[in-house]
């Protein structure tokens, strides 16, 4: 499979209209109205920010738009996960059809696809697998490729998630749901079947870490969906950096969100996504 | 805020000269909040037809390269972004060597030949007067260089108080800096001190051609948490609040600085519509800097730009 | 939000020493911006009865009588206030002769007589280390007057800067106050420069029990209108900023004054609610002052004090 | 008549219900569910703020509450008069039947009854009309006083807020209702007709400073309802100051909103309502 392309985003906002905010067990999915933008690279990201009341909330946030993966895309259509953390997050998941919504992307860095002859697991915590599904569309429509899909979460609300994905085994902290335990003792038991994979990972801090040891003593290839803080999206603050292997850092937004597990000596508490 | 039209060209009403310098429009970024070579890895083609912003700052650029500060960086306050991040830069001859000839065949590059490229301003901080001059004087070198603008808002190593807030200090760096270059030297004041006024005139007599004021003013979030082993919640610690929260206390500084000195001034802090560029017009800058806005925003300036054009 | 019960008594939990004083919870008012007096007027004995602050702070009191500036004293501002009151108060004398009584009276009256009178502390500004020291002596005499705050944020008539903004300056003054007063002396910082904690440490070598921060950040409005011809909206020219959009700032103060002084601090800036103070607290303030949030709601400090007596 | 009593405020923003807000001309009525309100004093005002989104406006407006003078009571029931000039009367314009408003008051020193064997007379322009609403009431509860009501409107969209009073005699600027002209005039003529009157004034600060020198020359008694920007209304922030005669300044949140005409030297540029 050749590299999946990555059209650069319109140089400006765009006033997209919301179909609708449907539930899915703790979480959200915002679809939105969506001709114009590029088709992106399973991994990229949108900075989206409601149209009205986009600050207001106590202590007058949100402020900055807010970044999300671009976890599906249909005909003329958008849609992103969303998980309730905070004022951007509560306001996004309290949109209705017809609202409108700013959108800025799609953004930064995406997923490539695996080496000849491998295997793809998809390994996702939380909120985290949102980018694994478009993943998922791109790699089954390159036919050839056999995926895996592993996904972690807190408790069975959240594990309805799962659905997003199709043909996932799924682990559950409390055991409500499928593997009572850690994702990667499922990810230890696949690469144990047959290593000759390329991982695809995106969840909380700690799992991708995990996740990223795992793959380098088993000498896995690994990409790992990042998360950080982000002010802009587009390079401009330098407020999403984090540390790369050999010193200095890498900005989330522009060299990421999907970086290399080679690329890193480990992935920093504030790396990854909400549990 | 629907998406803007192509972008003012050289227009009459909003045309502008400052330090010798044509820009097509009064607004410019603010240092460190535009990154031109990432913006164009982002937006393509599009970032350099419609290039927002009449000259270009760039981020501060420091003798040795810096890696910048831990994570976290940012902290979003009541109506305003708190930042710590360290001022991450190549270092000097990083810059020359890698950014310069990307900047300048991108800010050559825009829509309207006519009009010639971009503006380049180059920001520098050095911690010494010795340290200023060396920058300055490695940047007088390079033609796509058009102006240099002092970050003298940087910790003297001895009081730890910014070079910038004391009158005396600041106009010997920026005498030594004057003697290393005949380009327009822009000096960038701190807010955090008691006599702005005073140290824009210290500037100006130290032979700076203009002021750029408001940077960040000193400011801090600790970490979520309980009781007293909470720490800051930034990585470096205290961080520069800017944004709508900083605006009022711009517009005071600008307004005051501008009363006092004779050379051009260029305001910013806070400003997000055309009625906030506006006032810092009024109160007599002439060049209004964007910069948290184009976060939110990145065709803010721009926006902003046109407005001004429209009511002029 | 919903109407607080009554409000906290000298709960073990809250109660606070401070200087000398026990106060029934850490949460007093900033001075300016409550008049127990006026509150009589409009909510009668319900006021006395559930008084919300720990301590009560009087306006600045002068040794003459001003009339303040003239009107619009206040512009609203992204997330704060700015104004421009210009310390409006009938001069020491007046303040003594018709105000301490009645205040006397109205903070003895409180509803549980148990904690006894609601202290008083009465802050004063002069332009000179003489006019503080006689405001200072006055005071002593009076035992309606728990302790004594010192507003330094007043221009010296030489420099026009702040007094408080030079730690020799400040020591000076507060030196000249110590010697007239057994009294706490409370010194309330100005934040308007580049140093604050040198100016903590001034105070505190002066002899002060204890500062306070911040007071409000130098700012401006424009009024309405276009072109150059567009003057200042406030009455007084500039005015200063409170509310939310200085409480950032004010944490980084309080943390780094806290860090460097061994007397208590009282925060304040922008708390409106419980996290707010909470922050200040844990940055190292003894007590927390409520300021334009009491604008919002009158009992906003007894709202904070509930809910940090419910956290602890 | 002896004085109109006043209960002080209770000492607590309440939280009240909105009944509905209806469309009177270019203005609007806001009425809302209120029981417990003591009894106000024609003249009083209350602090308003819309429970929800107060703040995060253009600039992040409307911040402080804003004062509105109580136009009428009704047995469990506020109403307020609203004229859309800014972000807070813009939110409080669009508020709905069952929305929340925090209400602090009622707040001020009112109106006082005319002395004895005095008619009363009116005289209110723009908004400025409300507080002559519930003062028409109190006077006429009080049976003797024979009451005329002098309106005056910029235009005929304002002027149909003439009927929050009865049996007024209404001016507008543009002549398209009633007298084409201005208030005093018609002031005047009632003046001269009977100069035995207490004239009762609140409209644009224009306007007052007509009636005030018109009746200290002719020297009838006049009580004046002031506006001033105000950010708390209960003495505490000494931002609504205005000049007084003999020098110095009187706070019109406590010392007002009414002034007798007698204590003011003019009527100051921003003491006024908007036109
Ligand atoms: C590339 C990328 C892709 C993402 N994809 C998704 C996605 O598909 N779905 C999804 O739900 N989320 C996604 N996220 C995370 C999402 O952006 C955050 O959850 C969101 O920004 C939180 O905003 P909030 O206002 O709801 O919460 P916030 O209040 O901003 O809190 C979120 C976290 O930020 C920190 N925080 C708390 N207060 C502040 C403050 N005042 N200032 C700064 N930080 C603070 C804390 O660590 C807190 O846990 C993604 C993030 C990135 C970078
Ligand atoms: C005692 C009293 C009674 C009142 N009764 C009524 C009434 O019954 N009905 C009614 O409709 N109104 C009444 N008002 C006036 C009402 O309070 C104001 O119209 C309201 O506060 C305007 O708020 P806003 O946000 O809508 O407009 P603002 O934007 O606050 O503008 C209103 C005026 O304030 C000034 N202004 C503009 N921007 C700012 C700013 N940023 N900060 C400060 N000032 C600014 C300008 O002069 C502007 O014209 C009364 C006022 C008082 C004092
Ligand atoms: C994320 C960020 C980074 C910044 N970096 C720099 C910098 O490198 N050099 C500098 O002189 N100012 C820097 N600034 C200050 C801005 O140039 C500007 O002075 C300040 O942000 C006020 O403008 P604003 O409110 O429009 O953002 C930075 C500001 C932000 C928010
Ligand atoms: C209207 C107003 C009047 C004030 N008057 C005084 C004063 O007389 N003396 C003083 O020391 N501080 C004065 N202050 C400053 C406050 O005490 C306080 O330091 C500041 O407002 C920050 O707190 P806040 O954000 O909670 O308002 C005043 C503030 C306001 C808003
Ligand atoms: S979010 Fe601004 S640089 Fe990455
Ligand atoms: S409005 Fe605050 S004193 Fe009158």
């Amino acid at each position: 499979m050749s590299e999946w392309a990555a059209a650069p985003a319109p140089f400006v906002r765009r006033l997209l209209t919301v179909l609708g905010v449907d539930e899915l067990g703790a979480y959200r999915v915002l679809r939105v109205a969506d001709v114009e933008t590029p088709e992106p690279q399973p991994g990229q990201f949108a900075m989206l920010a409601a149209a009205e009341r986009w600050g207001g909330g106590e202590d007058e946030r949100p402020y900055l738009p807010r970044a999300f993966s671009i976890a599906r895309r249909r005909i003329g259509e958008s849609h992103f996960l969303l998980e309730d953390v905070g004022p951007g997050t509560r306001r996004l998941c309290e949109l209705r059809e017809g609202d409108g919504l700013w959108a800025l992307g799609p953004l930064g860095k995406g997923f490539s696809p695996p080496p000849p002859r491998h295997r793809a697991i998809l390994v996702g915590g939380g909120v985290g697998i949102a980018p694994l599904a478009i993943l998922q569309d791109a790699l089954e429509a390159g036919a050839e490729t056999d995926v895996t899909v592993l996904l972690g979460f807190r408790d069975g609300a959240r594990a309805r998630g799962s659905s997003l994905l199709h043909g996932a085994q799924v682990a559950t902290d409390d055991g409500s749901v499928g593997h009572h335990g850690l994702l990667t003792e499922l990810l230890s038991k696949e690469l144990y079947r047959d290593s000759r994979a390329q991982v695809y990972a995106c969840g909380p801090a700690p799992m991708l870490e995990a996740v990223r040891a795992m793959c380098t003593t088993r000498d896995v290839p690994a990409q790992l969906a990042l998360e950080a803080g982000m002010a802009c999206g587009f390079g401009a603050c330098y407020g999403c950096a984090v540390p790369k292997r050999g010193g200095g850092y890498v900005r989330v937004c522009v060299d990421g969100p999907v970086i290399d597990a080679s690329e890193l000596e480990g992935v920093s508490e504030h790396a990854g996504a909400a549990a | 805020m629907s998406p803007p039209a192509a972008r003012p060209g050289a227009d009459a009403a909003v045309a502008i000269e400052f330090c010798g310098l044509t820009l097509a429009h009064p607004v410019i970024n603010g240092s460190g909040t535009f990154d031109a070579i990432a913006a164009r890895r982002a937006f393509g083609a599009a970032l350099v037809r419609d290039f927002p912003f009449a000259a270009f700052v760039s981020k501060t650029i420091t003798l040795a390269p810096r890696a910048g500060n831990p994570a976290p960086r940012l902290w979003e306050t009541a109506g305003g972004l708190i930042n710590s991040i360290g001022l991450p830069n190549k270092g000097l001859d990083g810059y020359l060597a890698e950014d310069l000839p990307q900047l300048a065949e991108l800010l050559g590059a825009r829509a309207d030949a006519a009009e010639g490229p971009v503006p380049l301003i180059t920001n520098v901080m050095g911690s010494s007067a010795q340290e200023f001059s060396a920058l300055v004087t490695a940047c007088d070198e390079r033609a796509e260089i058009a102006a240099i603008e002092l970050n003298v808002s940087c910790p003297n190593v001895a009081t730890g108080l910014d070079i910038g807030a004391d009158p005396r200090q600041l106009a010997q760096v920026v005498g030594a800096c004057r003697t290393a270059t005949r380009k327009p030297l822009i000096v960038k004041l701190t807010p955090n001190t008691a006599d702005v006024p005073a140290c824009a005139l210290a500037a100006q007599e130290g032979g700076a051609d203009a002021v750029s004021l408001i940077n960040t003013l000193r400011a801090m979030a600790l970490a979520p948490g309980a009781g007293g082993e909470r720490g800051p919640w930034l990585g470096g610690g205290t961080g520069g609040l800017s944004g709508p929260a900083i605006r009022a206390v711009a517009l005071a500084q600008v307004s005051a600085v501008a009363a006092r000195v004779a050379i051009p001034v260029v305001g910013m802090g806070g400003v997000q519509r055309v009625a906030h560029a506006r006032d810092l017009l009024d109160a007599g800058a002439t060049l209004v800097a964007v910069g948290t806005e184009t976060f939110r925003d990145p065709v803010a300036a721009m926006r902003i730009a046109e407005d001004l054009r429209a009511q002029s």
